[in-house]
């Protein structure tokens, strides 16, 4: 039975990786209404799941709450949080002036916040770079990040002079030449791992599924 | 045969019990006893390590082992799964699968069978850890020579891993220093760094003294030998016998301490009143120079009781002196302000061990504002110490570790088999100061010795990976205890290097935006149009106004701050050229933000929802959603976002914006908005062969540039424009004639781009500063 | 392109499968990659020391086209969890999307089978933080300090968040190893961690934790492919500039 | 900050204290960090479920049962948009309790499936092909880009320099090594040295993409202290 259940899994994994990958290749009709069904469906999981996963969420800070463990109050806001939301939303819709305003005013502040707080941690962690680092490619990425923030950033004295001209080409010379051969470098190489990992989960010798 | 003595409280004990029933310590050798007790060891020289071998036959994969195969045959099911890579290659794909049915159906059972019936290893060994710990609490007996064969291993194995080896040093000594006294180099230097550090380790055995326990766990797993401390008696010199067996069984067990005495600094020194700290209220002054007598005289046993005696009335022994350890009733009040000081000591050494890595220069740095203090307290008592007063430390060891002595012992006597100075002074030592107390004494160490003897000699030859084992143990359950310390060192940290970065960025954003003002910069604009900019922006000024076009907002929320300033260009000026604007998103969030963006700009234009603008809303389903999209819109979105109630319950291509579209191709425009490269070339790849002659712009955060540049210089061109970022925002507004919330950010953002660079060359400046002076400091 | 993504895929299947069969007669050896041995220490480390291993898989969905660095992660995940099995405090795994948490969850339960230790399995230790990319960034911190965190790893797909979830780690005094599929965020996190995975490293977390042969065989696959795409754009520069194709 | 409603209002100075509480995480982590942040997931799930079930669920599972009413649902094409998918759910509900959790398997083994097909098909024809292709510039001299007006020597250079990242980049990350009879896992010098230009490209790559990334935080940053400023201004000036 274990083993049967295991076999299933692998093989659905595997069946309908196939088709949905041929859909790439093939023009079949067939293929192609097969793979549109099965990515409805996965879809429709994947929206399932997020609500499985939601509801996961929701027990973990909810057993906080229960078991008092420290530093329950935060769960039990992010319990109430939750479900205001929510219940807001299934009630009016996602698109209702009243979740236009939840939205506006507390999760995009703080999104953005979260983001402002990222340029400090840019900063100390260039910082880091250049102060303690000490290979080749953190002298280059250093000397490079510099270029470009002087080469972007403002000019208090003589500004248009050619000085500044000059850093501004080297700016967009390095962003828009090497970078470029070696972000294609660099995508082609993920692209070459992605195809492998895939292929190894199409292959079943990788089954985060369990098995 | 009838009766034995336990070595810790030579109190009798039926000869058939293998732990003492007073004090729980064990009696018969764990060695001797191991081939009986543990059927899992089959024979002494390979067996019991068969986890570990298997282990690190697995681990070394690429150089397989001879020997490994024939031995994996029975019972190794745990290297079978290990090496499932090496089936078969036609079964490769299914290798993994079999795995768990291998397992669990086929192997174990046999494998339960060979061993110990009731309680497999596999079994054990993921619990020993905690039972250890349940041991310390419970103060329960249990026999660990199960745990030890197979746990130990497992962790030996592990540490193989590495493919370091710490026989010498004793095992996972080196992260712990490495991260403490090296940990500026540790990125660049990597393993090279390691060797010096292994010798550091040899030189400052510091994680070898156990942390200080807090007394009230300390207490209930005391050993026999504690217990009696503790208790007031009122014959000091008949209970001394019973403590000093008791310390002689410590010594036996060779706790760790003793290894290198001589090349201990002063810093391993001095936590030394600590190990009676917990208990030292209880104890009476003879009982105190009992114990430290016992500690410190290990060397040299012509310190005879009369003369303990006397130098505890008279007060006069140099090296008490010179620790000031009180001798008198004062002892409690002066050894306990030293108690703190040993907690520190450990704590700072696991700062290393805890994140090697993460300790970085800068924060280390002002670890050392903490230092000072204790480090200067350190520094006067151990001004104070004298040679002589190595020795209690010594004894410190065995003193902190009493709950899970009794598991350590048979492994603790091996090694001070192995250690061959100890041997022998601990047999003249057995026979010196404890002449004076007749026979009890003298059954100790018969005890012991031969015990010692005869295992020493049998295994000396095979003794690393046991000696490595013990280390293991002994290291691991020292990491055990230090737990607590660990958590709280993080937070003594400070992170000053990050204030004054975050203090300079606030300020001097915070400055330029206060004393600004709307009308002027403080920072000169941008000289020159971008080369770029003038073909995206001819483009957007001559889009056909009868077509709508197509805005994708592809961000996450947190990047909004950015595209108010630089998409907020391009709206005002669609918006300017009365062209009809559709949104669409593939972020869950995107909906809100187009709806945000087009309140935002178009506030000023009187725009009509479903006349001037649509949102088509949220298109689900990533890449191939976007494909789908772009070959047959109308069949990918089927509703809208923010209809007009004229519209509601029906879709947004009713609308008279959207009803002449069919196909991408008859917008007039697509710009896809987005700060992720991916999101950028999923649309100049999946969408551009469906555009026709439409054009398709990018509008980017400032990163992204490099990824999507490609596809705009390339000679058959996927994208057709790219804005990219606040400056060239800035120049598109000042193009546009219009002062909007790009140039409203120039100053603050400039303010803050000088203090980047101004970090950045400050960071180099003091890098290199570092790097000259490093060579000196060598 | 149909046909020659067709046989580019054919190619990538048949050569894994030629590089598995060839493996005893050819074996691979693999340059060292420092973070990965790194992490073998820290996660050991750990176990040791009872502190918790945290595996993040990133906040890329299951069926987005990023899941690629998500199911690297899972595989590191099965390795560094078999490790921890015998802890105190079992690794715990997060991700932002449901789907994903629960495919930690069957890894991780996986892992306590074969392990013979399932009832140490707890599904807590695979869970979802938060549905969107800060909102899983932002449960970070809290999650680093409520579980005493002391190895932290990024594996799985981030955009710049990834980088804040790295200095969260790394200002919480953790072992911080990070590789993402995304070049943007890669270059943050280059500057943000000690141990930075490159470029397509993620990938070959795999075949450094001896994952199974085919992870070593895809590893040189992709090293041939890597040559054939090299040499192709070679000769196809080639032949560009003199005019045979276009 | 004009014509504020009292819900504006009321937001905006919410907005602010948030603002305020998750940038005191500058200072290190605290109280009011953790309140905005916990508050913070609550409300992102909340939205993030709402959408999921106004968007995906109930336009793709609801709305057609209701629509169609239950008679239809025997027919083939309704067991493939509604029948099957309901089923899967269902299924994948039995993962709330752990001892029926291996029945939703199946589901989660279909996403799998259909995530690794969408990596490969979507790396395969989105990027592997694709930028190869993209690589092949022609060398010739006289050709000009369209839309840079790049031409003759600059644009050679400039499509060598491309040329040149993309290979050594690539072959920076090989993986294979020759081992050497000490064991240890060693590259040819030629390959050696291809490989370190490569890392310098991937260093100036990485150097260029955090440069724009802080530039765009820093823009962040500078909108966040704005909005503080306006607040603050707003109260000032009554």
């Amino acid at each position: 039975m274990k083993i049967g259940a295991y076999l299933i899994w692998a093989a659905t994994a595997i069946g309908v990786g196939v088709v949905v990958l041929l859909g790439y290749f093939l023009d079949s009709q067939l293929v192609l209404s097969l793979r549109l069904a099965l990515m409805r469906w996965a879809v429709l999981i994947a929206a399932a799941a997020l609500l499985l996963g939601l509801w996961n969420l929701l027990s973990v800070h909810w057993s906080k709450v229960s078991e008092q463990y420290p530093g329950w109050p935060y769960s039990a806001l992010l319990i109430l949080a939750f479900l205001v939301t929510l219940s807001l939303g299934l009630m009016f819709g996602p698109d209702n002036a009243v979740m236009v305003v939840i939205f506006d005013y507390i999760q995009l502040p703080i999104e953005t916040s979260l983001m402002a707080l990222l340029a400090v941690s840019l900063v100390v962690a260039g910082y880091r770079v250049v102060a303690s680092r000490r290979d080749v490619s953190s002298l280059v990425f250093a000397v490079t990040a510099f270029l470009i923030l002087i080469g972007t950033g403002p000019w208090l004295i003589g500004n248009g002079g050619s000085l500044q001209i000059l850093l501004g080409e080297i700016r967009n010379w390095l962003a828009q030449v090497w970078a470029a051969g070696g972000a294609r470098g660099i995508l082609l190489g993920v692209a070459l791992g992605s195809i492998a990992t895939g292929l190894r989960v199409l292959l079943a010798a990788d089954r985060p599924y369990g098995g | 045969m009838a009766e034995q003595r336990c070595p810790m409280c030579s109190k009798m004990n039926s000869d058939d019990v293998d732990v003492c029933v007073y004090c729980g310590a064990r009696l018969t050798p764990l060695v001797i006893s191991s081939g009986a007790e543990d059927s899992g060891k089959a024979d002494d020289s390979g067996t019991p390590d068969w986890l570990a071998r298997i282990r690190s036959d697995v681990e070394a994969n690429k150089e397989p082992e001879p020997e490994a195969q024939p031995e994996a045959g029975d019972d190794d099911w745990l290297g079978r799964l290990r090496t499932s890579g090496d089936l078969p290659p036609e079964e490769e794909p299914r290798a993994d699968a079999s795995k768990a049915t291998d397992s669990t159906a086929a192997d174990v059972p046999g494998w339960v069978d060979t061993r110990s019936p009731d309680e497999s290893v596999e079994q054990k060994a993921p619990e020993w850890l905690k039972r250890i710990r349940a041991r310390e609490r419970a103060e329960r007996v249990e026999e660990p020579q199960e745990e030890q064969s197979g746990s130990g291993d497992w962790l030996s194995s592990l540490r193989e891993k590495t493919g370091d080896t710490h026989e010498e040093t004793g095992m996972g000594e080196e992260p712990v220093i490495s991260s403490e006294f090296a940990p500026d180099d540790a990125v660049s230097e990597g393993e090279a760094g390691l060797p010096e550090i292994q010798d550091l380790a040899d030189v400052l055995p510091l994680d070898e003294i156990p942390p200080p326990e807090p007394p009230a766990d300390v207490e209930p797993a005391l050993p026999g030998g504690f217990e009696r401390i503790r208790k007031p008696t009122e014959e000091p010199v008949e209970k001394l016998p019973a403590d000093n067996d008791w310390l002689e069984a410590f010594k036996e067990a060779g706790i760790a301490a003793d290894d290198e005495p001589a090349s201990e600094p002063p810093v391993a020194d001095l936590p030394i009143p600590d190990i009676h700290a917990p208990e030292i209220e209880d104890v009476t002054d003879d009982e105190l120079f009992a114990a430290l007598e016992g500690f410190e005289d290990f060397p040299e046993q012509e310190k005879k009781e009369d003369e303990r005696v006397a130098f505890h009335e008279l007060e006069e022994v140099e090296w008490m002196g010179d620790v000031e350890l009180p001798t008198s009733d004062t002892a409690p009040e002066e050894a306990y302000p030293e108690e703190p000081i040993s907690q520190h000591t450990p704590p700072l050494i696991m700062d290393g061990d805890a994140s090697p890595g993460a300790a970085d220069s800068q924060e280390l740095d002002f670890d050392a504002i903490e230092l000072p203090e204790w480090l200067g307290e350190l520094q006067e008592t151990g001004d104070k110490i004298s040679g002589e007063a190595k020795q209690p430390d010594e004894g410190i060891t065995p003193a902190t570790l009493p709950a899970w002595l009794e598991a350590m012992r048979p492994i603790d006597t091996f090694r001070s088999s192995v250690e061959i100075e100890p041997v022998d002074d601990q047999a003249v030592e057995a026979a010196g100061p404890l002449a004076g107390l007749r026979g009890v004494l003298m059954a100790e160490p018969v005890v012991a010795i031969p015990h010692q003897a005869s295992i020493g000699s049998g295994r000396l030859d095979i003794s690393e990976r046991q000696f490595a084992q013990a280390e293991l143990l002994h290291r691991m359950v020292d990491d055990e205890e230090r737990e607590l310390p660990l958590e709280s060192l993080p937070q003594r940290r400070l992170p000053l290097v990050r204030w004054v970065i975050s203090l300079l960025l606030l300020l001097a954003i915070g400055i330029s935006i206060v004393t600004g003002t709307p009308d002027t910069n403080t920072f000169p604009l941008p000289a020159r149009v971008p080369r770029d900019l003038g073909p995206f922006f001819t483009l957007v000024d001559e889009l056909p106004a009868e077509r709508p076009a197509l805005l994708v907002f592809d961000f996450a929320p947190g990047y909004t701050a950015e595209f108010d300033a630089v998409a907020s260009v391009v709206l005002e000026h669609l918006m300017r050229r009365n062209i009809a604007i559709a949104t669409v998103s593939t972020q869950v969030n995107g909906p809100l933000l187009a709806a945000r963006a087009i309140e935002r700009s178009g506030a000023q234009h009187d725009l009509v929802n479903g006349v001037d603008y649509i949102h088509l809303g949220y298109l689900s389903g990533g890449p191939t959603a976007v494909q789908l999209f772009a070959a047959a819109p109308r069949e990918a979105i089927l509703q809208g976002f923010f209809l007009p109630d004229e519209l509601e319950g029906q879709t947004a291509w009713v609308s008279p914006i959207l009803q002449d579209v069919e196909r991408l191709s008859d917008f007039s425009m697509v710009a896809v908005i987005t700060a992720g490269t991916d999101s950028a070339r999923v649309w100049a790849e999946q969408a551009h062969t469906f555009m026709g002659d439409t054009p398709l712009l990018m509008i980017l955060s400032a990163g992204a540039e490099p990824l999507v540049r490609p596809y705009y210089e390339s000679l058959s061109p996927q994208v057709d424009g790219i804005l990219t970022g606040l400056p060239q925002a800035v120049a598109y507004e000042q193009m546009n004639g219009l002062a909007g919330d790009a140039l409203a950010r120039w100053d603050g953002f400039n303010a803050g781009m000088l203090v980047v660079e101004a970090v950045l060359l400050t960071g180099a400046m003091y890098g290199v500063i570092r790097w000259l002076l490093k060579p000196r400091r060598s | 392109m149909n046909i020659l993504g067709l046989a580019v895929l054919g190619l990538f299947v048949l050569l894994m499968l030629f590089f598995v069969s060839i493996r005893t007669r050819w074996p691979a050896a693999f340059r060292p990659i420092k973070a990965y041995q790194e992490l073998n220490t820290a996660v050991e480390r750990a176990v040791e020391a009872g502190e918790r291993v945290h595996l993040s898989l990133g906040t890329g969905s299951v069926i987005g086209s990023d899941s690629a660095a998500a199911f690297a992660g899972l595989s590191l995940l099965s390795q560094v969890a078999s490790a921890t099995t015998t802890s105190d405090k079992p690794i715990v795994a997060t991700a932002g999307d449901g789907a994903m948490a629960m495919l930690a969850q069957d890894t991780l339960r996986s892992v306590y089978a074969e392990a013979n230790a399932e009832e140490h399995f707890k599904a807590i230790s695979g869970r979802m933080l938060g549905p969107t990319p800060f909102s899983y960034t932002a449960e970070i911190p809290n999650l680093l300090d409520n579980e005493e965190v002391s190895v932290h790893v990024l594996a799985g797909s981030f955009g710049a968040e990834g980088a804040l979830a790295a200095d969260f780690g790394r200002r919480q005094g953790a072992f911080v190893l990070a590789g993402t599929e995304d070049v943007q965020s890669q270059a943050l996190l280059f500057a943000t961690t000690d141990y930075p995975l490159v470029g397509e490293e993620l990938f070959a977390a795999g075949a450094y934790a001896d994952a199974g042969p085919l992870h070593a065989a895809s590893l040189r696959t992709q090293d041939a492919i890597r040559l054939m795409i090299i040499l192709l754009i070679i000769v196809g520069t080639v032949l560009k500039t003199l005019g045979v194709i276009s | 900050m004009p014509n504020l409603t009292t819900i504006d209002f009321i937001g905006t100075i919410v907005a602010a204290l948030l603002t305020v509480m998750v940038l005191s995480y500058l200072i290190g982590d605290n109280l009011f960090f953790r309140l905005a942040t916990y508050l913070f997931i609550g409300v992102a799930a909340g939205y993030a479920g709402a959408i999921a079930w106004y968007h995906v669920l109930r336009p793709g599972l609801v709305e057609p049962l209701l629509e169609n009413g239950f008679s239809t649902l025997l027919e083939p094409a309704t067991i493939v948009t509604l029948i099957i998918p309901w089923v899967l759910i269902i299924l994948l509900l039995f993962r709330l309790s752990p001892a029926t959790a291996k029945v939703g398997t199946l589901p989660l083994a279909l996403l799998v499936g259909v995530g690794a097909a969408v990596v490969v098909g979507g790396a395969l024809t989105g990027t592997l092909i694709p930028q190869s292709f993209a690589a092949m510039e022609t060398l010739d001299p006289s050709a000009q880009a369209p839309l840079t007006g790049e031409k003759g020597f600059e644009r050679l250079v400039n499509v060598l320099i491309v040329l040149l990242g993309t290979i050594s980049t690539l072959l920076y990350f090989r993986f294979s090594a020759r081992r050497k009879p000490s064991g240890k896992a060693d590259r040819s010098k030629l390959l050696e040295g291809i490989a370190f230009v490569g890392q310098i490209f991937i260093a100036i790559t990485f150097g260029v993409m955090y440069a724009g990334a802080l530039i765009a935080t820093l823009v962040v940053l500078t909108e966040r202290i704005q909005f503080l400023w306006d607040v603050v201004s707003f109260f000032l000036k009554g």
